[in-house]
């Protein structure tokens, strides 16, 4: 059993108390600490990418209880591919952040590890219960990093945001309970066998528990109607944190593909099939109406938060198909659209930070310093966002497109995201010119230059990262997809996570006493 | 491996021109000239293995998942368009190095031109269909680079945005449409698709392919009614024009058709739409072009109008046909970015491009000029010149053509649009370059330097070669190019000038007399059209993009409003409409026997819901609520007690403390009362939802405390295991710490993250208008005494008896009711009850515990423990205990998990504190400035401010004095 | 006793659920502690209802109660908490920076800039 | 040195009897424990105890406690009888003033709980010197009388305890 | 018989429980709902110790001890508040 | 319930005391209810309360004594936490009668020079140690 695999999870909690312990009053060993730190998570995140490459789901049984009894951590494909996705963008976020956010409020680095920390432990926990208790983690840590720098702004809409996410909290108790009422356990593992044996009577409730926690996903997942707290949220939230948020989102599918896919999914689970129906439209309105949001759009982190929706559409699409195909295909977009987005978000912060009182309202307004490398910038990025090729979000559509096929309406499917592709691009085309070309025609800047302030690299640095995620993930699109098909294939061998989880383990428990 | 690295050079390339620049505008097109040639040289190197007649091709794996490989191929085809690219795009990349001036930035511009050329020709040499739409879009992409390269140019920015939107809709509708021949054809590699004609053309998704298909090829092709973007993407610099919107990009449309021409040709409906909106667009744009005073306008216009003629072409879906298409395609480039150039040469010099304001320009620029009206001819189609030799050959295939049932009508509309090609093609030159040389131009012009005017001299040469002497020159090239787009059905038409009169060159010579009588009777026609009705496509693009955009706009800003009584409201919808779809009909009463009801259980039950409706009915007064609610809190608890909850009923209890203080600190600052402002209509909504929701939660849960589940569950492990396994016979503590600890200790994180984002969040209330508001609040009267005496004194006693309690608790919690939770609230509430005696200062000043520090050890404690147990090689939170005996003591059980206890406990208190005590700073804050200093002005200013004060105890005690009255 | 506890959660949701539902910050407030104390109870359900059982290890006890779910609730009341306390807080910081109490941060009928 | 140790003896006294109390009975074990806890606490929360009221008379303690406790339970009986039979506008409810003579807040507070604990009489605030304690009586028939039994019975009693 | 004083203790606890729920539904003022609110709480002690004499059980226990402890601390934020507003000051 | 092992005695002054509490508990909250001025209702349950629950806790101590022969002195801890506190709610719940009903022209004077201290404003020292100190300056 690796240690290693608990990791994750543990270093980021010690980081945050050695920070509000130690290094409180010492923004500087903060910084250094919280940088190390997340570089640290990501080498842990590529070792355990690397170890979960030979394809055996890896239990970590908590506190040495035999599963189903205790709680129990699984590293497999999946979880590792999540995790080491969070910790790229968290290194990217980090990086801006310490440029000088960080200095806006009080605890960002602790909140940010501990940010971490509920990521990382919702992607590798095997306990619904426990993807509870590390969905609030996330989430409350999400609460104080939105509320980063404060502003009237931000309280009012952090006070709908989490609102409408404690509603969604308290849902997932309901259906937990439900589930826990039917089937007596909290493994996935064993929920995956149990959901097989519940008899016909039972059925109905277990259905509706697993239907109700499919809702809490889809509220995560911005689904739409339950989209409606995400646009203001990522409208306002400080920069990295909009960056950051752009993987919270993705949780919601994850889970959608671990529990709805993986646990109750498949053939063998009386729960299967459940959220299809509702799925498919529900997914296309999400897609139109960020569609729509782009067009909407009037600043360039609205803009990015509304092509959040948008690709979360598209993305809970392709997860109404069943089948690890679909799945595969749904990974790369879930990578790409994490990136892409993130990218966007530093991007707008970049642009706010040098137009002066305009911000990034798209507005025209005089040229601003760095004009021409934030517009390569916005154009990578847009050109990824939109799905225009070659970027990884072309690649991503194109082979969604094609898993789209297996489903029964999938000419208006097609219709849907090619239409809505053509929106994002009119909408991006508008926003660029506008910020990048009509400004140069405002004239210099009239009011007298400020001093010119030391622009610290740090966030470029992290900016280019992203930028450049989508270039690499369409470059190496290959060994990507085929790590992602086998991610996918993992993900719907429900026997062999079973095996792994309930199997040997127990037996090695009751041989040890 | 040369094929991908003919479309990949200019990629590589683009990176030359913005790094060389600062080395100088001559070495920085130097660089981009050599990319270029070494991409030509290294395409003339396959050379000989097409005229051979064989198929180049290279493949590399990319995205095999969805059909993408980056595979590419050489056919005669694919030879033709790259050459012919490559080969302009020379002496484009020569020409612009002159026609820029200083102020552009050149480095920008050959970037963007060497993208844009890598871009087309992957088109052309791609194999896969998805590479082939991937290089496709790119063209796009980099002609909206290149049209809005003037940014500051309003019809720049419009004319790029139009030309993207147009285009890469066609792009997407080309996507699909290739995804479904790949579909059909069973393979995404074009070398296999144009095998597959019977199964393509066979198939049932043969229209919506055919329609996809020429939706991306009429787009970028500028094929009426799409058209209109073309003459809006001229406010690109005049190379550009040259290079894209005359002599390859626009021709990307018609290569597409030509390379699905084995496919998809040759059917009714190939026919109708290619062939009729060929012509249909070609004669419009014909007309349109006489009356273009803009040169370049009229310029791009004659290329619509010629590419529909090529299209038209295309769409006969014979031989001789295609023969044709091809070779205007060659021909066309080399007049049209001759002409363009010229047209350039002419802007650059007289700077205008009016028509209008020009005239005889020959005399001035004699070496422009000459060159300009040659290829003008070539354009009008006259003889010896090249343009001459493909309109014959469209004109005698559209001679035997019917259409709309009868032989005449196609034959009637291509010569009309001939004629309207001989008078724009003699505007240009009689309006321009003869007549007698005006005093009025912007500027005097006269030859440009040789750098600009030898590229369209070599294009010109080519004209005048071509037209001569077409069979040797050009012959075989046309020719292999043509057998590769009919796949191998070699088309019967020689390339010469005199064919002897035949019904073509009557009609030829009809044409150009009408034309020139055409322009002859320029007043007075330009009065006639401005008098007919001329939609203003332009207008109706900005239109229709501006309604779509307000559209989205009114109705993004109507879905997105912000509300949060409409994100709840949906939301719940969802959950409700969700739960009751899938629980109705699945969900029922169950058998398993219940409980009797026991008298106090319904008064309890009628308590609790009397009091929930009561607040609900209530709510606008906030005080009354919250008492009301803290019945609820006891009725809960209680109910605890009753079902066998010791620990529940505990938690409860001192949670419900804490809240109802915290709720009271806020009320203070908030309105005490909530206006009544809703409307019936809403509430009425809004209890419908309550009460589904309300019905729905009874329904579950009466089905589940109902039914009989024949699964036992994983606590009776738990029960067996708790005292054996986990040393304490309390099992939900032991689930609590032990089992399931890493619960808690994820609990415990959302606690201490809770507790530093209120932290952070108040912090901020000391900057802004936070504060003003703060200071300006007004109190209701306040009663006198802050501190009572009475609840002073007994706090003092009490506090040590809680802290007793909360020991006692804690050390209880393992194996009785109890435990480090509910002992840090015990102790939190104690501490509290200070608070509120002494008042916020006087109780911190005496507390020497940071309770950010409390915080950072617990969780540090909790989670270090964890860790310990990998000492023994052990998972994290391995839990180890055992018996000692102590003297006096007696034996005593010291557990691992007690220590993890310790860590909830402590991260309780200092999350319990710092959340009151920064509140209570707030209101500190708030106080009115008046009177003694107190305590509360030695906070620290907001830059450092934490809840620690740094100076403590400001006001000096002095002693106890006695004094009798 | 059980559709006693089934109907007063089922209130206790209906009264949160409406509360959630106001215009102003605190009764959501109020409305967010009725849902944790109806979740609470129902999840303490789920281990259904016995009376005189605490799982508390004791070798006179006839039997005992599901143990689980009483863990599960007490993370979840703690977690509620934590979420109360902060939402409260925020309620609080967002009249004192907005000046209004109502949800969407102005009063209605004020004219408010998006 | 020891009042350093035990800056309240009694509360020791206390502490340790509610410890002992809290483990249910007696025990080697529990009195250790709840004689370290009785002067660790304090120790502990000395801070919020600054003042250091002398006891003098410490078997008044006592006698105070049994007074107080068979007061509890007569009037008691008393009060009954008044909430049951009499009819609200018969009882001759009003305010006190008890003049204190005593000068020692834990004194004054003791009084006033003593007060609010016998049945028939809430204290309700004190003058904002400390010097004067009102009381509610639910029927004071005779208010200075009432007040006399108070100081005698009570504040007396505290006088010699804390002096 | 002390199954019946039992019987009649939960009773009492009935009653009493129920005269404060109209008291807290009367009002007039919020004192007064406080007030019920406090009778409140100690009526719940009395009622866990009746259910520890019914069960023969010592295990609610700490529930009545938190209960009689921290009980009054609602009571006493309550009027503070109607005090001064300000519960910690 | 095992009557077996429990004296005859022992049950009846169980019982007897059990019925005492409740006659308590309900005549304290009756009170509460019936008396109609707030003043009048603040005796009820502040004291016939806490004796009832006192009766019961006396009487859960021997019916713990007498059935399972162990003294459960618990009970008596929980007496003493409510006879401390008690006061203190019944103090406050006073005192926020007194402010809330704008008694200070009801109340008699203090026979002081100063207030009382709800309505004088000498009590509002923010130093809780010295507005403790009887004969505090004004
Ligand atoms: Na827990
Ligand atoms: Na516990």
């Amino acid at each position: 059993m690796s240690h290693w695999i608990i990791a994750p999870v543990v270093v980021p909690a010690l980081v945050a108390a050695f920070i509000v312990l130690v290094a409180r009053f010492d923004l500087h060993l903060q910084r250094t600490v919280s940088i190390a730190a997340t570089i640290g998570l990501l080498a842990i995140a590529v070792g355990l990418f690397l170890l979960a490459e030979d394809g055996i789901p890896r239990p970590y049984l908590l506190g040495n209880w035999p599963a189903p009894f205790g709680i129990v951590l699984v590293l497999d494909r999946l979880s590792a591919l999540m995790l080491l996705l969070a910790q790229i963008l968290a290194v990217a976020v980090v990086l801006y952040a310490a440029a000088g956010w960080d200095r806006q409020g009080r605890h960002f680095h602790a909140l940010f590890q501990f940010q971490l920390m509920g990521l990382n432990g919702a992607f590798l926990t095997g306990d619904v219960f426990n993807l509870f208790v590390f969905f609030e983690v996330l989430l409350i840590a999400s609460y104080g990093l939105f509320l980063h720098g404060a502003g009237a702004a931000r309280l009012v809409t952090g006070f709908k945001y989490v609102t409408v996410n404690l509603v969604a909290s308290t849902l997932f108790l309901f259906a937990v309970g439900t589930i826990y009422a039917v089937t007596g356990t909290l493994n996935m593992a064993d929920l995956a066998v149990k959901a097989g044996q519940v008899g016909p009577d039972q059925l109905g409730l277990l259905r509706t528990g697993v239907a109700l926690l499919f809702v809490v996903f889809a509220v995560k997942a911005a689904l739409v109607p339950l989209h409606l707290w995400l646009p203001g949220t990522y409208g306002v939230a400080c920069a990295p944190v909009a960056a950051l948020f752009a993987i919270m989102t993705k949780v919601g599918a994850y889970a959608i593909l671990r529990v709805h896919h993986m646990v109750f999914g498949g053939e063998a689970a009386p729960a299967a099939g459940l959220a299809e129906p509702w799925l498919v439209p529900a997914a296309v309105l999400t897609l139109i109406l960020g569609t729509l949001g782009l067009l909407a759009a009037r600043s360039v982190q609205r803009l990015a938060a509304f092509s959040v929706i948008a690709s979360m559409g598209t993305l809970l699409l392709v997860l109404a198909v069943p089948g690890p195909d679909a799945h595969a295909a749904a990974l790369y977009y879930l990578l790409h659209s994490t990136l892409a987005a993130a990218a966007l978000f530093l991007l707008a912060d970049l642009l706010a930070e040098r137009r002066g009182s305009v911000r990034d309202e798209l507005v025209a307004a005089p040229a601003f310093p760095q004009l021409d490398l934030l517009a390569g910038g916005f154009l990578l990025a847009a050109i990824a966002t939109t799905g225009l090729p070659p970027l990884s979000g072309f690649l991503g559509k194109v082979w969604i497109l094609d898993v789209l096929r297996a489903h029964p309406v999938w000419p208006w499917l097609w219709a849907a995201i090619l239409a809505t592709s053509l929106l994002a691009v009119l909408a991006f085309a508008r926003a660029g010119s506008l910020l990048f070309w009509k400004s140069t025609a405002v004239g210099a800047t009239a009011e007298a230059d400020p001093p010119p302030r030391a622009r610290p690299a740090l966030p470029l640095v992290a900016t280019a990262v992203l930028v450049a995620a989508p270039v690499l993930l369409a470059a190496s699109a290959g060994p990507i997809a085929r790590n992602l098909e086998a991610t996918a294939a993992q993900l719907h061998d429900r026997a062999a996570y079973v095996e792994a989880v309930l199997g040997p383990q127990r037996l090695a428990r009751a041989g040890e006493e | 491996m040369n094929l991908a690295l003919i479309a990949l050079l200019p990629f590589l390339g683009a990176v030359l021109p913005p790094l060389l620049i600062r080395s100088g505008r001559n070495v920085c097109a130097l660089a981009t000239g050599a990319v270029t040639a070494l991409a030509l040289a290294l395409l003339l190197v396959q050379a000989p293995a097409v005229f051979r007649g064989e198929v180049v091709r290279a493949s590399f794996p990319w995205l095999p998942q969805a059909g993408l490989e980056a595979s590419f191929f050489l056919d005669g085809f694919g030879f033709f368009f790259a050459f012919l690219i490559l080969a302009i795009g020379l002496l484009i990349v020569t020409y612009a190095r002159f026609y820029l001036s200083r102020e552009d930035p050149m480095g920008r511009f050959y970037a963007f031109l060497l993208l844009f050329q890598g871009a087309m020709v992957g088109i052309v040499l791609s194999d896969n269909v998805l590479l082939l739409v991937i290089f496709w879009e790119l063209t796009s992409l980099s002609s909206f680079l290149l049209i809005g390269y003037w940014r500051h140019l309003p019809e720049g920015r419009q004319g790029a945005r139009m030309a993207l939107v147009v285009t890469g809709a066609g792009g997407l509708a080309l996507l699909a449409g290739l995804l479904l021949l790949a579909q059909v054809a069973g393979s995404y590699e074009l070398t296999t698709i144009l095998t597959r004609a019977e199964a393509v053309k066979g198939s049932e998704l043969y229209l919506p392919i055919l329609l996809l298909v020429l939706a991306g090829a009429f787009t970028k092709s500028a094929q009426f009614p799409f058209h209109f973007w073309l003459p809006h993407a001229m406010a690109a610099p005049t190379p550009v024009s040259a290079y894209l919107h005359s002599a390859t990009m626009v021709k990307a449309g018609l290569f597409l058709m030509g390379r699905l021409w084995p496919v998809l040709s040759g059917t009714e409906a190939w026919f109708l739409i290619v062939a009729g909106t060929g012509l249909l667009t070609m004669l419009i744009a014909a007309w349109i072009a006489i009356f273009k005073d803009d040169l370049k306008a009229l310029l791009a216009f004659s290329t619509v109008s010629h590419l529909g003629l090529v299209t038209m072409l295309l769409g006969l879906g014979t031989g001789t046909a295609a023969l044709a298409a091809v070779f205007h395609v060659l021909n066309h480039a080399s007049f049209k970015a001759a002409l363009f150039m010229t047209a350039g040469i002419v802007d650059h010099e007289a700077h205008t491009r009016d028509a209008r304001r020009l005239g005889g320009l020959l005399h001035l620029m004699p070496i422009t000029g000459t060159l300009a009206i040659l290829a003008s001819l070539s354009m009008a189609g006259i003889p010896p010149l090249n343009g001459f030799l493909s309109k014959e050959l469209m004109l005698e295939e559209a001679l035997h053509t019917e259409w709309g049932g009868t032989g005449r009508l196609f034959p009637i509309l291509a010569v009309l649009a001939a004629t309207c090609s001989v008078a724009y093609s003699f505007r240009y030159v009689t309006h321009v370059f003869l007549g007698p040389v005006r005093d009025d131009y912007p500027h005097r012009p006269h030859d440009p330097p040789a750098g600009m005017w030898l590229p369209v001299a070599l294009l010109v040469a080519a004209v005048v070669l071509i037209g001569i002497l077409a069979e040797p020159v050009a012959g075989p090239l046309v020719r292999l190019a043509a057998e590769a787009v009919t796949a191998g059905a070699a088309p019967e038409a020689t390339l010469k000038l005199w064919h002897g009169v035949t019904p073509a060159l009557v009609a030829s010579g009809v044409a150009l007399f009408a034309g020139l009588v055409l322009l002859a009777a320029f007043g007075p026609i330009v009065r006639l059209r401005e008098a007919l009705w001329r939609p203003e496509a332009k207008r109706m693009f900005e239109a229709t993009v501006e309604a779509v955009a307000t559209g989205a706009r009114a109705v993004s800003e109507a879905i997105h409003d912000e509300r949060l009584q409409r994100m709840v409201a949906w939301t719940l919808a969802a959950i409700l409409a969700v739960g009751l779809v899938t629980g109705w009909g699945g969900i029922g009463t169950g058998e398993r026997p219940g409980l009797p009801v026991a008298p106090l259980g319904l008064l309890l039950w009628a308590g609790a819901i009397a009091a929930a409706l009561a607040v609900a009915l209530f709510h606008h007064q906030r005080l009354l609520a919250l008492i009301v609610t803290s019945v609820v809190g006891l009725i809960v608890s209680l109910t605890f007690v009753w079902f066998s909850a010791p620990d529940l009923a505990l938690t409860q209890l001192s949670v419900e403390i804490v809240t109802t203080v915290l709720l009271l600190l806020a009320l203070n600052y908030l309105p005490r009362e909530s206006p009544r402002e809703s409307t019936p209509a809403r509430r009425g909504r809004d209890v419908a939802i309550a009460a589904v929701a309300g019905l729905g939660v009874t329904g579950l849960l009466w089905a589940i405390l109902t039914s009989d589940f024949a699964i036992p569950t994983i606590s009776t492990y738990h029960l067996a295991e708790s005292k054996p396994g986990g040393g304490g016979t309390n099992v939900v503590n032991v689930i609590l710490v032990d089992f399931r600890g890493y619960d808690t200790l994820g609990e415990i994180i959302v606690l201490g993250i809770a507790a530093l984002a209120i932290f952070a969040v108040l912090d901020s209330t000391f900057r802004g208008t936070a504060v003003q508001r703060l200071r300006t609040w007004s109190h209701e009267p306040e009663a006198a005494d802050r501190h009572p005496m009475m609840l002073v004194v007994a706090t003092r006693i009490m506090l040590p008896l809680a802290l007793m309690v909360g020991i006692y608790i804690f050390f209880r919690g393992h194996n009785q009711p109890g435990g480090g939770f509910i002992a840090g609230l015990v102790v939190g509430v104690a501490l509290i009850v200070q608070y509120m005696a002494s008042g916020w200062a006087w109780a911190r000043a005496r507390t020497r515990i940071d309770y950010h520090a409390l915080i950072g050890f617990g969780v540090f404690v909790a989670t270090a423990t964890g860790v310990g147990s990998w000492l023994f090689d052990r998972p994290f939170l391995t839990s180890n205990y055992g018996y000692f005996h102590v003297p006096l003591l007696g034996e005593v059980e010291l557990a691992t998990a007690m220590l993890f206890d310790l860590g909830v406990f402590s991260t309780v208190v200092g999350v319990v504190m710092l959340v009151l005590a920064n509140m209570a700073r707030v209101a500190a804050r708030a106080e009115p400035q008046t009177g003694v200093p107190t305590a509360m002005d030695s906070v620290p200013e907001p830059r450092l401010a934490d809840e620690r004060i740094t100076t403590t105890a400001p006001v000096p005690v002095p002693e106890r004095t006695r004094q009798e009255a | 006793m059980e559709f006693l506890v089934a109907s007063a959660v089922g209130v206790l949701t209906a009264v949160g659920v409406y509360l959630c539902l106001r215009g102003r910050t605190f009764p959501v407030v109020l409305g967010l502690s009725f849902l944790s104390y109806a979740v609470n109870v129902f999840l303490f359900a789920t281990g259904r209802l016995v009376v005189g059982r605490p799982p508390i290890i004791d070798p006179a006890a006839p039997g005992y109660t599901d143990p689980l779910p009483q863990a599960l609730v007490l993370t979840a009341i703690v977690i509620s908490f934590g979420m109360t306390a902060l939402v409260v807080v925020l309620a609080l910081r967002a009249f004192l920076e907005a000046g209004s109490d109502h949800v969407d941060g102005r009063e209605p009928g004020a004219e408010g800039r998006r | 040195m020891l009042a350093r140790l035990l800056p309240h003896p009694l509360l020791t006294l206390l502490l340790t009897v509610v410890w002992v109390l809290l483990a249910n009975g007696p025990s080697a074990g529990s009195v250790v424990v709840g004689l370290v806890l009785g002067i660790v606490l304090p120790l502990l929360t000395r801070p919020f105890w600054p003042d250091r009221p002398v006891v003098r008379a410490p078997a008044t303690v006592v006698e105070y406690a049994l007074v107080v406790l068979w007061d509890i339970c007569v009037a008691n009986v008393q009060v009954a009888y008044l909430i049951l039979f009499k009819r609200p506008e018969e009882l001759r409810s009003r305010f006190l003033v008890v003049p204190l003579d005593t000068l020692v807040p834990e004194a004054i507070v003791t009084l006033a709980g003593t007060i609010t604990m016998t049945p028939g009489t809430v204290s309700c605030d004190v003058s904002a010197d400390g010097r004067a304690l009102l009381v509610h009586a639910l029927d004071a028939p005779d208010p200075e009388e009432a007040v006399a039994t108070i100081k005698r019975r009570y504040e007396r009693r505290l006088l010699e305890i804390f002096g | 018989m002390i199954e019946f004083a039992v019987a009649v203790g939960f009773a009492a606890v009935g009653l009493g429980t129920i005269f404060c729920l109209i008291r807290l539904a009367l009002g007039p003022d919020a004192v007064d709902r406080a007030l019920a609110l406090d009778t409140l709480v100690v009526n719940a002690v009395a009622l866990i110790m009746l259910l520890g004499i019914a069960q023969a059980t010592a295990i609610h226990f700490e529930a009545a001890l938190l209960i009689a402890m921290l009980g009054f601390v609602g009571t006493v934020a309550f009027c503070k508040f109607m005090l001064r507003g300000d519960v910690i000051e | 319930m095992s009557g077996a092992l429990l004296p005859w005695l022992g049950e009846l002054l169980v019982t007897v005391l059990l019925l005492a509490g409740s006659f308590f508990i309900v005549v304290g909250s009756w009170g509460l209810l019936r008396l109609p001025t707030f003043m009048q209702r603040l005796h009820g349950p502040t004291k016939a309360t806490t004796l009832g629950v006192g009766g019961i806790l006396i009487a859960s101590m021997l019916f713990f004594l007498f059935t399972e022969g162990r003294l459960s002195v618990h009970e008596l801890l929980i007496t003493l936490f409510l006879f401390l506190t008690a006061p203190v709610s019944a103090y406050m719940l006073a005192k926020a009668h007194l402010h809330r009903a704008r008694l200070d022209e009801e109340v008699p004077p203090t026979g002081r020079p100063v207030g009382w201290a709800t309505f004088d404003p000498a009590a509002s020292d923010p130093d809780p140690d010295r507005s403790l100190r009887p004969d505090r300056a004004p």
